[in-house]
Order: structure tokens, then C-alpha cells, then sequence
């Protein structure tokens, strides 16, 4: 029997996909949203049925908690999934979840809030014996004498941030007031709440994190690690299990502390525990993440299991397999994130319309993507078009087999990270394991003069385009091309009636 | 054919030796590039003088034009150079966080105009050369398209 | 260091991509080679650079010893891998390849050849201790009696045999003299040999078969089995490992068994030794084929590990990893293959334009394809499309991922097996796990109307169609396409230049 | 639009209730059934009335008619049933490999009259009716279009 007969998903894009598939294998039927820019979305066609809930704003569609329910009970779900972002880690949203009678699939709302606050959570974390990041674990007032201890440069973080959103690096006493204000105002118009708080800014220090499921049972998997530490603005681009950084005694401790930090909370479901690891093995409790996280995927290679349907199950009240609980990784897996950014002009956002999507295949290949050919890529969303995942026995082969991998990835239309990506396969801190939070800054740097080379093989194509579009014999992308202006009227009729 | 120049970032540029463009999707402008030894798999789009090739990931700007066309465009140029006023317009549709640009100012070259919030990130918006405001054409909490004037620049 | 500099794949279709992804992955320039029929195929764009080996009658081309030896001399390549059918099992090419200094990924030329021949391998077998499939094990004459102590029914097969050319059932004495005849005739046209040999007709009865990897140097890895049950034409359609029919104890008994054959011939490189399995768990030799399997993959996913990898590493003399002897399966994999060929017409082949070709993705899903949208599917060759493989913790998950990626899966322009296997995912006696080769023949039957609520289905779509059509909002394939034909002529031009 | 007529292997076949169809891709005739509580892809090839929709990876022949087309269509096979003798043909290019049927054989509705090769399948080609051999076109080894006439019954 399945857990649930209707499910409707609160996200778009691949997370939204990613849950369509668990449903479909559940046996539950899945129900998309979509804002009035979404109304053609891959993930609108791949569900069983789709409400609209509002113009193209997230305030207005994904973020708005009213129109999400309402649209839950039209369709006569009897559950929610909130993917991540948007909504999934509001406890006002889980609150009004669970008062229309309908299930969340995530933790308590307790849980949601307590952990939110971020501050609150650095003095769970540390109650509990975790190491916590040197910093502050009360909110900032304007006394800089606070910091005295802390040493600089140092992070102003927001309570109630998230996602890279209100950070603020300082370098100095002296720059203090201003970053303070500034990171205040960012953390208010962001989060509707100021609180801000500091901490020491690591460095070089990796970013790990440990997946997490429990049930409501009380039952807790530690399903191994993952490293996170390939960043831009404080997002990730790049994940891996297992860290080529951990060793057998770190990984027993890192596990110990997330261990720890779920049992200070009345947790269930899917969470990941953050941490950084400094360059002598010590790691610092960063936050409790109570959702599904970007890069699951990687723990589903190396773990064999699929997480969202364990999301699922656990919301239904199935205890957790004994054989989850005593799980054993195996092999090495690895995450890229295409995301439409020009890595080449500071990982700057691209808009536009995909003319060209191939993804790679074949053995040890994943791909969760959430647009393809002909999406017109919005900006008022996250610019992730898809994750690419690898999967091999040693993280040597996985290596290899993500270069074969992004060599078979042609996307046209908008500039992506791709060719950031495939750089990255070939430096030598990356395919050594030695890399740390700033590869990108370092190594990638922002100089990215087109080498000669590179130029002439592009004078080669255009040329033999133009003169191949004088003959008649190719009609490329950025001509008008027939059909799709019908399709785009059909599609629309179709859905609007 | 023998007309044709190519000229990346207004440089001109001389095609590969020994490769050709093979094309295997023409309706998604997907190709490969062979020399006999290896292969490459890359994207052509556009038209005309204006193509956009991506290879390893990488869109490239290439620009193909007989010699008529370079004539023309030179003139074009020219007369551009000449023109004084220069309007500084959005290159992704958002909604505008702030303005710091006040008609009348003086602003340097890479000077911060405003702040617009596209694809959930904060992106400043600089001046293409020194210069004074003489007219701002947005307000902060306004939604712009791709393309719209925001600042000009005297 | 790459094990080969530049590797010649003398084989089309899915399996040529299989292995120039795994040259991919070990830095092996990868070369194809093609007929005239397949200037413009997959396996042909996704490779370094390809031959020209022939006609497109496979018997001028990828048949063709000399063909193939004269492509890899002029391409400079160092090794050849035959994939499987057409040359892999040729004692005549691979002694041809190691005569012109090359190396043949694969065993010995003797090897090959005392395998080749079924009737000593069943002798060979039967000397090892190893049961075999009751009935003679020398070539039979013409006189009946010899198959007296046999039973009825029994099968005829070609000792030159293979993939179920020259196989006759034979269900009473009477019709013996007759079908010996046929077979006979049908094992020279085929083989050129028309020695014959008769076999028990094992009903109900499983088809096991034994992966094996030896390295040059005596170790050999038994990497579990695969259940291929499933066939028709006593070809394979589906394959599952583990094996639902095979318990602790039998897959003891089974790789013993694999163990003794491959220790009576000189082998290395990949092999399969297959089975038969009855009711009452007694399995008994069928044969052993000395080359990559179609349904490799299946292993790949339950083991992780590259077979293709290591079929090259092997062959250049690299030894087997400790970690891959000791190696033990997790989880359930599933693969179907996607053919070309009618279910409701006694899978009789199709040929024709492929016009929509969308393949399933995301979590434990693996394709690998030899085709996409606008191939056209000659009848020289193999009909095999795609294979279509899921992985998932244990087997009913496994089936509800096949089941849901069966649902993604949209081939448009031919008719493929696609609709039998959407059947037989939903059919007790494969979901239950008690199949054995006789369930197409019982199960799907012959009888396929129509039933009134697809047909009415059917119907909404095509009135939709034409309406649609008629106010120009579509123009489905069938009607002329545009951009299709200078396609071709500019693909053609590119490759003959 | 009440006008047209759906039919499937001759049979009239009246649309499915609450069910409607929505196109996804124009270009390859990839779509999907809806009904507001459940979802199904489905490919739809062809134009004018003959059809093919391929449901759940099943290919189904779909003749969509007007009234005035049906009158037509009529009229040819009235032609047709009055007309004798029948070409059967290759419906897969490939190689014949024997010939069991000879000019002025009787025939069953059903019989063997020839083995092809195709796909590396022998597939034999069966009388459409009974009647009388009048012409065989064809011969062991020799290699057949689609289409391509074999044998001819009275």
C-alpha cells in the first residue's frame, strides 16, 4: 500500500522532478504547482495533475504558504513535500501543513524553528559538547569590544539566514561598524529579523557535512559525509562522498558530533549536519539543515538508497530499516551543479532560452535536471539547471568518469558553468583531494582571457556555419525556428481550459 | 568565401589549422570539431556576421563579415564614437534593491549606479566609463526587463 | 598512463559507445569504424575518428577480417575490442589481430576456438565435473536410437551454434528425421559447419549465467549471476541480478561449477558461464561465451565496477584488484532491452525513422542507447535499441523504478518491445520473482486485441492531432520535417570531405 | 468538427470521456493524456486521417475521417473487393532465402509462400487469402526493397 494516494510537491524544477520520481515509484500520485511562468515546466508535465499558485514572483507562488495550501486541498492531497529553499524550512509553513490536516514531510515545526535560528542552534550544538566555530553565541549588539576575542578577519552571519544570504567577511576593527549595518539590513530585508552574530572566518578550512535520517521512532542513520568545499558565494558548486579529506578517526568523530546535534533536537526525517574542518582535523559545528539537501544524490550513489522515498516513509510513520541503520558506503561518488552563470564574468546569473541540452549517459552516469531543450530560463528563480552526478569505485575512476562525463554535456543558448567544470577536472588540488574553501578564488581566479588557441577553433565553426547557412544547409539556434512558436500556443491553450 | 575575415572581441582571428566543423544537429546547431586524430563536440548559434560558438563549455562571441560588411560596421562605429550620451540598461530582467546614482553626479568609470536582485543574487550595476548622471530612470522596489534604460550618462 | 594510445572498436550500435566511454574514462583515443549505412551513427560522431570498413551487409563490413585489420592499421590504432556478436568469438580475427601486432581485448584464439565448439565444451565441462544438460555430447548421426535414452521432448542445436540460430525442437521420435535435416541445413547456411547435437528439453527451466573476469595471471574474480529468463527466439530480454530463483546455497553450487569451466580452458579477459537452473535447484552447463555480454551492465551496477575498464586493463597485462576478487554484490539490478520489434506480432522486427526518442533518468536509472530522434533503423543490423537498466537497494524496488522509468520512456516512429515490458512489470508471476523461460509463450501469448479503453484513448489523441493540426498549432512527424534534409547532406559532405 | 470520424482496425471508436490531450513537443508529436487526476505521455505521428498513437509503448493505427472523406474511402474499397487478383509484398527490406511457392500452386489463406531475411530473422511471408500462384517475382539470395512486389495470387 502506498504511504500516501496524493502527494503534492511545494517546489519546481529538478527537486520537484526528483520527488515526481519517488512518488511515481511509491505508487502515490504526484501534483505539481506552478506559477504562471512555470505553466509549460518540465516538472508540471511529468506530474499527474498541476494547480497554479500565482504570478511568476516566489513571494507570490512558492513562498506563499496560503496559496500552497489552498492548492493542496483542491487537489485533494493528503500529503506535502517541500523540496528545499522556498519553504521547506518554515515552521509557519509545517504549522499550516499539518492544521489543514494534511502531512509534512519534513521535522516537527519545533524542530524547523529551534534550528532556524542559527544562534540558538551554536548553543545547542555547544550544550551538547559539539565544537562550534569560534564566535559569539549571543546576538551582536554594537560593542565591538565582543569580538576582542574572536580575532579577525571574522563572519557576521544572520540568525535566521541561510543560503549565503546577510554574510558579511570583516577584515578589521576598523571595518566593523559599516559591515555590521550593512550585514543588519541584509539580514532584515532578507529574513524580516536583524540578528546578527560572529565568527571566526576558518581558513583553509573544507566544508563537510553529515547526512542524517531518522524516524519517528527514535531510530537515527548516520549515512556518511560529504564535502561541500567547492564554493561561490557561499554556495556550493561541487559535492563529494566520501571526503577525500576525512580520515577513519575524523569520520568517527564528525559522526559522534552529528549524532550529538540530532539528539539535542526532537528530530525525524532527512537532515545534514555542517560543519568545517580545519587544515589539523579539528571540525565546528555550522548548522543543522532539517530538509532535503541540493546534493542527496551523492549519498544515494554511495549509499544505494533513495532518500526522498525514505522522506516519505518516515512521514508515514515506517520505521527505519535495520539494514539503514548499519549501512556501509561503497565506492565514490561525485556532484557537479550546471547552473546558468558565466564563470568566465564572475559566476554572474545568465538568462535565456536553452536552444541546446544534451546530457551525458551511460554506466555510472546520473543526471537530475530540471529544464531541457527550449525552457526559457526565468530570473526570478535559482539558476540551477541540473546535477550531474558520478559514480565509480575509487574516487580516481569517478574523476574520470566525470571528464568523460562533462565532455558529453553540450548546452546552448545561455553561458553555464560548464566550462568552469571542466577546468576543474583537470587542476590538480581538485583530482588531488587536497582542495579547500578557496579553490575558486585562487585558483580560478577572475582572469579569464580567451587563449588563442580556443579562439581559432571558434573561427573554424563560425565560419563553416555561416558558410554552411549560405548554402542551406543549417538553420542554427538564433534564426527563427519552426514549430516552437505553435507549440508554445498549443501548450498554453491546453492548460488553460 | 575567401572574403570572409573572422574577428573575436574585435580582434581578428585566424581559423584552426587542420580541423573542420562537422554539423550533426542543424535545427540545435550541434557539431563537432575533428582533425582526423580527435574530436570535440561543440554548439553553434546565430546568423548572418553574429555566431556564438560554445566549446568545453565556453560561449564565444565570433564575428563573420565580408568586406562589405566590415565597411559598413566601421562606419557604424565611427559614428558611435563620435555620439556623446551613453544610457546604462539592464542585462537581466529583476527588481531594483537600490539606486545610488543621483542625477548630477560625477561618476567614475566602474563606479556602483544600483543594485538589481535577479536569480536570488544582488548584482551591481556599473558605469561603462566616467561620466555625469543626467537622467535615472528607475526607483528601488521597481521590476525591470531585460533591455530597459536605467541611468544615463553624459 | 593510459593502458592503449588509440583503441578500434569493431562493433556499431550501443556497445561500440559502451566501450568509447570507457576509453574515455581510461584516456584511450577511441576509433569506430562504420559501414556505409552508419556514416552518420551515434556510435560514429562520439568517437576520435572512424573507418570506412564496407558496404552496409555486415558480412562486407563488420564481418569483414580484413576490413577491420586495414581500418586499425590505417588509424594507428594499438588494440581492438570486438564488443560482442559479429568478430568477439572468431578464433580466425583474433589470431588476425595479434598477427598484424595488435592486441585483441579478449582470451586466446584457442581459447575461442574449444569454445566455439559447443559439443567439446559440453565435454570439457562433463570432464571437469561440472553437470551438464543431459543428451549427447558427440556429433549426432543419423540414426535415432542414439537419442533414445534423451526423452522427448529435446532440442537440436548447432554445435557451431549461438544467439538461437540452428536450434530445433523436436517433441516425438517421428518428427526426429526431419528436424535433424533442418537443423543441419540451417547450422551449415549459418555456420558453415552443420554438425549437430541434441540436448533434453529442460522444462520448467531458468536461464543462470556466471560473470567471470580473469586476469593474464591466473586470478579470476566470480562477480555474481545474472537470471536471463526472459527470452524469446531463445534470445534475451530481460536479466536480473541477484537471481530471485537462486538461494545462498545454489550460487555456492553455481560458482563452483563457473570456477571449474573457466579453470579447463586457458582463459583471461571477461567471460559468462551459463546454466540452466530447474525446480528443483539443479543447474546444469549450457556453455561459456568468451566476450562482453549484452546484459553486462546488470553486474556493473550490483558490483560497481567497469567490466569494459577492466576487459582493457586485463588485456594489457594489468592484474585484478585484491578488492574485486573478494568483491560481493549490493542491492538489485534490472535491465530490459529496448528493441525494435513488434510484441503483438510475434516480435517480429520493425524498421524505420526513430521520430521521438526520450529516455528515462534520475535516481538508479542507467541507459545506454545506440540510437536517438532521426536514426533510421536498417534491417541489417541487430534490432537492439537501447538497454534500459534500474538499480534500487533490494528487487521490489528495483521493479517499481523499472516501472517508472518504462513510463518515461517515449519512443516515436517504430514499434518497440516497449509495450510488453510496461506488461510485464505489472505481471505476477515476473513481480513475484517465479518466472522461468517459458513466460512469454504462456503469459504474453499471441492473442493482443486491442482493449476498448486504450483504443478510446487512442482516438482522443488523434482527434486532438488532427484538429490541432488543421489550425496549424502542430505538425507531427509524418508530415515532411523541416532542417531533417539539409541535415543529412551537410553530415554526409562533412564525412566524405 | 462533430463531423469527424474516428476509427481503429475499421471499427468506429467513440473519444474517452474526461480525457483530453495536451502537446508538449509540436516537432517530435510528443504529448500527454490528461484527466485532472492522472497523466499519461503518448506520441501521436502522422496527418490528414491516418494516424499512429503510441500509448503505454503500443503503436495504434488511427483513421480520423470526414464525412465527406468516409464516402470517398468507400468507394475505394467497394473498387478494391471487386478487383482480383493480390500482390503480396516485402513489408521489410531483406534477403529472400527460399521460395516455397511456384506459378500455378493452390494456395491456403495462411501458407508459406517465401522466407525472408531481415534483422537477422527469417520471417515468412504468408498468402493473404487462398487462391492461385500467377507470378513470383523473386528468387533465393536476392535482396528486396520495402514495398518491393513478391508473388502474385489470382
Amino acid at each position: 500500500m502506498p504511504p500516501f494516494a496524493r502527494l503534492l510537491i511545494a517546489n519546481r524544477g529538478e527537486i520537484a522532478i526528483r520527488v515526481i520520481r519517488a512518488c511515481r515509484e511509491l505508487g502515490i500520485s504526484p501534483i505539481s504547482v506552478h506559477s504562471d511562468a512555470d505553466v509549460d515546466a518540465l516538472h508540471v508535465q511529468m506530474a499527474d495533475s498541476s494547480e497554479r499558485i500565482g504570478p511568476p514572483s516566489p513571494r507570490d507562488s512558492y513562498l506563499s504558504i496560503e496559496a500552497i495550501i489552498d492548492a493542496a486541498r483542491r487537489s485533494g492531497a493528503d500529503a506535502i513535500h517541500p523540496g528545499y529553499g522556498f519553504l521547506s524550512e518554515s515552521p509557519d509553513f509545517a504549522r499550516a501543513v499539518e492544521a489543514a490536516g494534511l502531512v509534512f514531510i519534513g521535522p516537527p515545526p519545533e524542530t524547523l524553528e529551534s534550528l532556524g535560528n542559527k544562534l540558538a542552534a551554536r548553543r545547542g550544538a555547544q550544550a551538547a559538547g559539539v565544537p562550534i566555530v569560534p564566535g559569539t553565541t549571543v546576538a551582536l549588539g554594537d560593542d565591538s569590544h565582543e569580538l576582542a576575542g574572536i580575532g579577525y578577519p571574522l563572519m557576521l552571519k544572520a540568525s535566521a539566514g541561510g543560503g549565503g544570504r546577510g554574510m558579511r567577511r570583516v577584515d578589521s576593527p576598523g571595518a566593523l561598524a559599516d559591515a555590521l549595518v550593512a550585514a543588519r539590513r541584509e539580514a532584515l530585508a532578507a529574513f524580516g529579523d536583524g540578528t546578527v552574530y560572529a565568527e571566526r572566518l576558518l581558513a583553509p578550512v573544507r566544508h563537510i557535512e553529515v547526512q542524517l535520517l531518522g524516524d519517528r521512532h527514535g531510530r537515527l542513520a548516520v549515512l556518511g559525509e560529504r564535502d561541500c568545499s567547492i564554493q561561490r558565494r557561499h554556495q556550493k558548486l561541487v559535492e563529494e562522498s566520501p571526503s577525500p579529506a576525512v580520515n577513519p578517526g575524523t569520520r568517527a568523530a564528525l559522526f559522534e558530533s552529528a549524532r550529538r546535534v540530532a539528539a539535542s533536537v526532537d528530530f525525524h526525517n532527512a537532515a545534514t549536519v555542517e560543519f568545517l574542518l580545519d587544515a589539523d582535523n579539528n571540525h565546528y559545528f555550522l548548522e543543522m539543515n532539517t530538509r532535503l539537501q541540493v546534493e542527496h544524490g551523492v549519498t544515494e550513489l554511495v549509499t544505494g538508497l533513495d532518500l526522498v522515498a525514505w522522506q516519505i516513509r518516515i512521514a508515514a510513520g515506517e520505521p527505519l530499516a535495520d539494514a539503514v541503520l548499519n549501512l556501509a558506503g561503497r565506492g565514490h561518488a561525485i556532484e557537479v551543479r550546471l547552473y546558468a552563470e558565466d564563470p568566465y564574468d564572475d559566476f554572474r546569473p545568465s538568462a535565456g532560452r536553452i536552444t541546446a541540452w544534451r546530457m551525458p549517459a551511460g554506466p555510472g552516469v546520473r543526471v537530475d535536471a530540471g529544464v531541457s531543450a527550449d525552457t526559457d530560463l526565468r530570473t526570478e528563480y535559482d539558476p540551477l539547471l541540473a546535477k550531474l552526478m558520478v559514480y565509480a569505485d575509487d574516487r580516481p575512476s569517478a574523476m574520470d568518469r566525470l571528464r568523460r562525463a562533462l565532455d558529453e554535456t553540450l548546452i546552448g543558448g545561455v553561458q553555464t558553468d560548464a566550462g568552469f567544470l571542466r577546468w576543474l577536472v583537470d587542476d590538480a588540488s581538485f583530482v588531488g583531494g587536497s582542495y579547500d574553501t578557496g579553490l575558486i578564488g585562487e585558483r580560478w581566479g577572475t582572469d579569464h582571457a580567451l587563449d588563442s588557441e580556443l579562439g581559432a577553433l571558434a573561427a573554424t565553426v563560425a565560419l563553416a556555419a555561416r558558410t554552411m547557412a549560405e548554402t542551406g544547409r543549417v538553420r542554427a539556434p538564433g534564426s527563427n525556428r519552426a514549430g516552437s512558436a505553435w507549440g508554445e500556443v498549443a501548450r498554453r491553450e491546453a492548460l488553460r481550459r | 568565401m575567401s572574403d570572409l575575415e573572422v574577428q573575436i572581441d574585435g580582434v581578428p582571428v585566424a581559423p584552426a589549422r587542420g580541423w573542420r566543423f562537422e554539423i550533426v544537429d542543424p535545427a540545435r546547431g550541434i557539431g563537432r570539431l575533428v582533425n582526423g586524430l580527435a574530436s570535440m563536440p561543440v554548439i553553434v548559434e546565430g546568423g548572418a556576421s553574429d555566431w556564438v560558438v560554445t566549446i568545453r563549455g565556453r560561449r564565444i562571441s565570433v564575428t563573420v563579415r565580408s568586406w562589405r560588411e566590415r565597411m559598413l560596421a566601421g562606419a557604424d562605429t565611427a559614428a558611435a564614437a563620435r555620439a556623446g550620451p551613453v544610457a546604462v540598461r539592464a542585462t537581466l530582467p529583476g527588481l531594483i534593491l537600490s539606486v545610488a546614482a543621483s542625477v548630477g553626479d560625477a561618476v567614475e568609470d566602474g563606479a556602483t549606479l544600483l543594485t538589481i536582485e535577479a536569480m536570488k543574487m544582488q548584482n551591481d550595476v556599473r558605469a561603462p566609463r566616467s561620466g555625469r548622471v543626467i537622467e535615472v530612470s528607475v526607483h528601488p522596489g521597481q521590476t525591470v526587463a531585460t533591455g530597459a534604460p536605467l541611468i544615463r550618462l553624459e
